[in-house]
């Protein structure tokens, strides 16, 4: 039997005006198991929380029950009070006697009763209360980030740069993404490459950061502050440490036909090498599905001009095995696939680009060496028509998306600009069906587009393309002018939607971190916490999360980075007390809690039980992990025989609240 | 004259600590009135309601039970309104399907920022729960009496 | 027919709903009648949603849509204008004595180049 | 049928493939048949029986059998296949010690529609086709098979063998069944007419729990309502509000569980039909959520342990009705 003390707080009148607090301390004061009972001014007050402290000792109380303002204000301060006075802070409960009770109502004698019977809820909810301890985890002090684009790069040098130790995971032969692809970046027009590179190679000089380059996330298990992750490294067949990355295999490689994914098969490379010349880490990588000595054994010519003897044609993947106290999620993001769209020929003209291969075309390291020239005949395009939000905004049946990709509006205004500045004879069209443009200087940026640059921007959409000896002609509206337009193009470039990229899926199991039906990953708030995921130590940075540009990507991947750094600087994490927990003799270990749990909390396992019967058993049996734990009880309802409940907010818990409120 | 006493129905609200808890919370920082009858019982999470603590107040004599949680979608858990959603519209369709009143069972949508929704929701879920009178289908539905 | 009535009924004889659109004119764009069109696909959507079905009715555009279904066919948002051009007309047909194509005219329309299948199509959906 | 399965059941207990047969066994009165376990071939020889009175979902008595050594064979109706594959989902029985034999059923018969039929002193019915031959002890009677059939075999929802390791018989299709008629029926009532008939229905039961004991659904480790520390332990009815208590949370605790298999009216004593409980939730299901058949798909998210952004609101399924 628990010996409880019951406080009536008066806050000042704010109570006490309207309910009796004297008869309620008194009417609680003859509930089983209350051995003392006191109404004060102000229970909060440093001289109310004594007279908490001096009763808990001076009567023994193993509980106490404060009817005061919400537990939504002071019920740290009580719970901190009982601990000071030497019990578990946990044996406090608080009835809301004012936020529910006496604000809320004006006549004093129902209020009063239902004080009462408020306080003689928490009374009896206080009788099964247990102490409860929230456990403690250590932390392993590095963090593991999954992508090496833009994103992933500022979020580890932030996270070195706070003396952390960083692992890049980046799946293609070098770090940089997206943003190494871009020719110039909007609204400032400065080179994507010139700004980019830098940081490039301070990654490569952090001694903070390690880059696992061309290598994949494998498999993932535990939790916040301590998780195993397997690392995939695939045969790149050159040695890493050997390699100088001076770049004469790629030059006297045999193989030459071999589709550029960097150029995004715009025109082709050999089958070593190097994407780009200011690759990280700058190491030659050969493609097995093109090399020919891989393919039939005969060939060897990179061998042999090797001067570091760096090629090594029987590598093998290796999968490391590495501790992570943190992940981030830096998975970024692809133009939509465009085959589907017919009308807009992009399968069946060289001549209808996508935006990225438009970036490609004028960028000076790109296949053209920056100068734009039409994919078909090399010669120039005199008349270009953009067409905006492919694939975005659409209802979500076809092949596109429902979103906004946020990016396509500010690039397209930057190739229009570009287009007219570098061949002023080039006309441009857009085609929009609205301009969007929210952020710094953005605006601005597409209207010197139309009024300085005298880009055409039409309000309408694109109906069809046709190519027609050696032109595209491009049907259209103009919406504003009640006109149907037929252009007789040079050039299409499609602004494509962006989506997550396709690794992401498999990635969010792997971590159990949620996504939207649009595989975007979901943030664990989306107003407070934009850059967590709702699984504790997994973090979102850059396009995983949504559609963003660089800036924004920047911005919260440094956000990202403070908030990998502020758990990473813990030595141990305090959990949540009030976690799930089965009652193993009544496990049926039917895997139902385990599917609604939104934190990946509950694993199962074989354990070996001896029955009331003697005899022994293996059972499968769920077992919550304290660490991960939220304490939502999403668990507790599906659970069937009532095995999983709640510290803190037990069913026998809720149900004797309900018993003294119906009573 | 005689003075026909009021009925005063007993009413259980079931709410989530990080929503409507603080929704009932703001509705009397704002003096929002609602009848004393509401009797509020705080837990972490919507999906944390337990059918069988519905049914419990029913059989201890609640004339009514709500339960309110974040909107869809603005879950602490993420997740756990959904689940609370689906598991209370099986259970009130049962309820209803049984031959007890719909209008006993609630289920709402408050935020944090809701006070005056919560005490609209309450006042009319009172006068609701009011007007059908004491509950005792539940309590009947085996007494063929 | 009242506007609300004349609404609802092209409403329910399309089954679009048109205020899934998002006024892009890819519709329009690609509609290979625009230039004959007094009222463009786009505007059918638009003032159907508007509730002015009268000035639809009483133009000739109704009878200019081939019926291609193109603006069905690439609408990102999957609203159908052709089928709300189609209600419009239909709306107009079933009215007593509205029939676009009588029997009568028929033997004037045909020539060589005419196929029958075009006649039969046209008295389907210019008749009641 | 019966000398079929006898002899699988004798091959593979003499191939030593199998320490065990689960099947069904002449009870006290012929059409009392109870769940057996049979050892040897002298037993099965002696009392395995198979016949319109086989009605007994066996899957569930796996659950127990399975924690002993050695490889058990089952014989399975086609709906008990939906009951078994539900089980192995929840990780209930361990597949590889269950050797499961699918056998056909053209529908189960009902003893107490064949006596409502004003035949009294059955002492004995052979199946004939579409006929029954019925022995009384007032002589020999016939009745159309389709009149004894038992409500669940009436509205049969499958004939397909979702899960076997062997088949007797050719594999079935799922059907379109008029299942939901009477739930529907009962909803189309007004409260008051649906209150009565609940009223009138639930005041009959006795506790006894026999539609627990006999759920393949309710396999818990210890039930909630025979466990103390639940808070809702109820043995025994306390107050008159404990059956339906009882039957709603049993009923909710297997919501996307239940195969709608029909055992728990089967084995009602009182003759109290139960199933509507369990019906009404899976029409809900199929109607709010998109149809899903427990057991169907042991891939597929149970309806509870799932959700869409887009679900209705619980007000939204009352307006539904209406």
């Amino acid at each position: 039997m628990q010996r409880i003390g019951v406080f009536v707080c008066w806050c000042g009148s704010n109570i006490a005006a309207t309910v009796d607090v004297k008869a309620v301390a008194e009417a609680l004061g003859k509930e089983p198991g209350v051995v003392f009972f006191e109404d004060y001014q102000y229970m909060c007050s440093e001289e109310g929380q004594n007279k908490i402290k001096n009763a808990i000792k001076d009567y023994a109380l193993t509980g106490a029950v404060i009817c005061s303002c919400s537990p939504r204000m002071h019920e740290n301060t009580f719970r901190k009070a009982a601990a000071a006075a030497g019990i578990n802070s946990f044996m406090v409960e608080i009835a809301n006697i004012r936020e529910q009770c006496s604000w809320i109502h004006k006549d004093k004698v129902s209020a009063t009763e239902k004080a009462i019977v408020l306080g003689r809820a928490a009374i009896a909810k206080l009788h099964l209360n247990a102490p409860l301890t929230a456990g403690e985890s250590p932390v392993v002090k590095r963090a593991l980030v999954i992508g090496g684009g833009i994103a992933g790069i500022q979020t580890a040098l932030d996270i070195a740069d706070a003396g952390f130790e960083v692992d890049i995971v980046e799946k293609k032969p070098t770090i940089g993404g997206k943003m190494s692809q871009i020719d110039k970046t909007f609204p400032t027009l400065d080179c994507a490459a010139c700004i980019l590179t830098p940081k490039m190679v301070d990654v490569a000089q952090s001694e903070k950061i390690r880059i696992f380059a061309y290598s994949e996330v494998e498999a993932v298990k535990g939790f916040v502050g301590n998780f195993n992750v397997s690392i995939r490294k695939k045969a790149r067949y050159v040695d890493e440490v050997k390699c100088t990355g001076c770049g004469l295999c790629t030059e006297k490689c045999p193989q030459k036909k071999v589709p550029n994914d960097f150029n995004l098969g715009l025109d082709q490379k050999r089958a070593i090498y190097i994407p780009f010349a200011q690759a990280v880490p700058k190491i030659a990588t050969i493609d097995a599905d093109y090399c020919t000595m891989l393919k039939t054994g005969k060939c060897g010519v990179c061998s042999k001009v090797c001067t570091a003897g760096a090629i090594d044609y029987k590598q093998k993947d290796t999968v490391l095995e590495e501790q992570y106290g943190a992940i981030v999620v830096a998975t970024g993001f692809n133009p939509i696939e465009l085959t589907k769209y017919d009308e807009f020929a992009y399968s069946q003209s060289p001549d209808v680009i996508t935006s990225l291969e438009f970036e490609r075309i004028t960028n000076a390291a790109g296949p053209t060496g920056g100068t734009l020239l039409r994919p078909s005949d090399g010669t120039h395009p005199h008349k270009i028509v953009f067409v905006q939000c492919v694939g975005s905004r659409e209802d979500g049946n076809g092949c596109g998306k429902t979103y906004c990709s946020k990016i396509c509006c500010m690039y397209t205004a930057k190739h229009a600009m570009l287009t007219r500045e570098k061949y002023p004879d080039t006309e441009v069209y857009v085609f929009y069906i609205d301009v969007r443009t929210p952020g710094k200087n953005f605006d601005e940026f597409y209207r010197r587009a139309v009024e300085e640059y005298g880009v055409h921007y039409i309000k309408g959409m694109v109906g069809k393309v046709s190519p027609e000896n050696g032109k595209l002609m491009v049907r259209a509206s103009d919406l504003i002018e009640g006109k149907q337009l037929l252009i007789d193009a040079d050039l299409v470039v499609l602004a494509a939607a962006i989506e997550p990229d396709k690794s992401a899926r498999p990635l969010a199991t792997m971590l159990t971190a949620s996504m939207d039906t649009n595989d975007f990953f979901t943030e664990a708030h989306p107003k407070l916490r934009p850059v967590e995921s709702p699984t504790a130590g997994i973090f979102l940075s850059g396009c995983c999360q949504g559609p963003k540009d660089i800036p924004e990507t920047v911005a919260q991947a440094s956000a990202c980075a403070a908030k990998v750094i502020g758990l990473l600087n813990k030595d141990k994490l305090t959990c949540n007390a009030c976690v799930a927990h089965p009652d193993e003799m009544l496990c049926n270990g039917c895997s139902t809690c385990e599917k609604v749990c939104p934190y990946g909390a509950i694993t199962y396992e074989s354990k070996e039980f001896r029955m009331p019967d003697r005899t022994t058993r293996i059972r499968r049996v769920a077992s919550v992990n304290p660490a991960v734990c939220q304490g939502c009880g999403a668990c507790t309802v599906a659970c069937p025989s009532g095995a999983m409940d709640l510290h803190g907010f037990s069913n026998r818990q809720i149900m004797a609240e309900v018993d003294a409120i119906c009573k | 004259m005689q003075i026909e006493e009021k009925f005063e129905p007993t009413i259980v609200a079931f709410c989530c600590n990080w929503c409507s808890y603080a929704g009932a919370d703001l509705s009397g920082t704002n003096r929002l009135q609602y009848p004393a009858n509401v009797k509020i019982i705080r837990v972490p999470c919507s999906c944390r309601v337990n059918p069988m603590f519905i049914l419990r107040a029913f059989q201890r004599g609640a004339d009514g039970v709500i339960l309110c949680g974040c909107h869809p979608g603005d879950c602490h858990y993420t997740t756990g309104n959904y689940y609370a959603r689906r598991r209370m519209t099986l259970l009130f369709s049962m309820l209803d399907f049984l031959g007890i009143e719909r209008e006993r069972t609630r289920l709402e949508w408050v935020s944090a920022a809701e006070g005056a929704k919560f005490a609209a929701t309450m006042n009319d879920f009172v006068e609701t729960v009011t007007r059908l009178g004491k509950n005792r289908r539940l309590e009947d539905l085996r007494c063929n009496k | 027919m009242e506007q609300k009535n004349l609404k609802e009924t092209v409403l329910r004889i399309s089954g679009v709903n048109p205020r899934k659109c998002m006024k892009c004119g890819k519709c329009s764009g690609t509609c290979p009648s625009y230039d004959e069109m007094e009222f463009h696909p786009h505007q059918f959507v638009y003032m159907v949603e508007n509730g002015e079905i009268e000035p639809l009715m009483a133009s000739k555009s109704i009878y200019r849509c081939l019926t291609c279904f193109a603006c069905v066919e690439r609408c990102p948002r999957q609203v159908e204008p052709a089928k709300l051009i189609e209600a419009v007309r239909l709306t107009v047909i079933r009215q007593q004595g509205q029939n676009h194509l009588k029997p009568d005219a028929i033997p004037a329309l045909l020539d060589e180049d005419m196929p029958q299948q075009a006649l039969v199509t046209a008295m389907r959906k210019y008749a009641k | 049928m019966q000398q079929v399965i006898r002899d699988k059941a004798l091959s593979l207990l003499e191939a030593g493939k199998v320490d065990r047969v689960l099947a069904w066994k002449e009870g006290e009165f012929f059409y009392d048949q109870t769940p057996h376990v049979f050892k040897t071939a002298e037993e099965i020889n002696r009392s395995l029986v198979y016949n319109g009175f086989s009605a007994a979902n066996l899957s569930k008595y796996l659950v127990k059998e399975t924690l002993k050594d050695g490889m058990i064979a089952v014989f399975l109706k086609p709906c008990d296949t939906y009951s078994f594959s539900q089980l192995l989902k929840e990780h209930r029985i361990p597949r590889e010690k269950v050797w499961a034999v699918g056998i056909p059923c053209d529908g189960k018969l009902d003893i107490d529609r064949i006596r409502k039929a004003g035949l009294r002193g059955i002492t004995s019915i052979r199946e004939d086709g579409d006929r029954l031959s019925v022995s009384t002890i007032y002589g020999e009677k016939t009745v159309a098979k389709s009149d004894a059939l038992a409500e669940r075999c009436e509205n049969c929802k499958s004939r397909k063998h979702i899960v076997y390791d062997e088949l007797i018989g050719s594999e079935g299709e799922a059907l379109d069944s008029g299942r939901f008629d009477a739930v529907e029926a009962l909803e189309k009532m007004s409260p008051e007419e649906r209150f009565a008939f609940w009223q009138k229905e639930l005041s009959r039961c006795i506790r006894c729990n026999a539609c627990r004991n006999a759920c393949p659904a309710c396999t818990c480790e210890k039930c909630v309502f025979d466990n103390p520390a639940s808070g809702i332990e109820s043995k025994a009815p306390a107050s008159s509000f404990e059956e339906q208590n009882f039957h709603i949370i049993r009923a909710f605790h297997v919501v996307g569980r239940c195969t709608d298999c029909g055992e728990c009216s089967r084995v009602c004593p009182q003759s109290i039909p139960l199933h509507l409980i369990n019906r009404k939730f899976i029409k809900d299901i199929n109607e709010f959520y998109g149809t899903y058949q427990a057991g169907e798909n042991p891939d597929e998210r149970a309806p509870l342990t799932n959700f869409d952004k887009d679900d209705m609101e619980p007000a939204d399924a009352f307006r539904k009705g209406e």
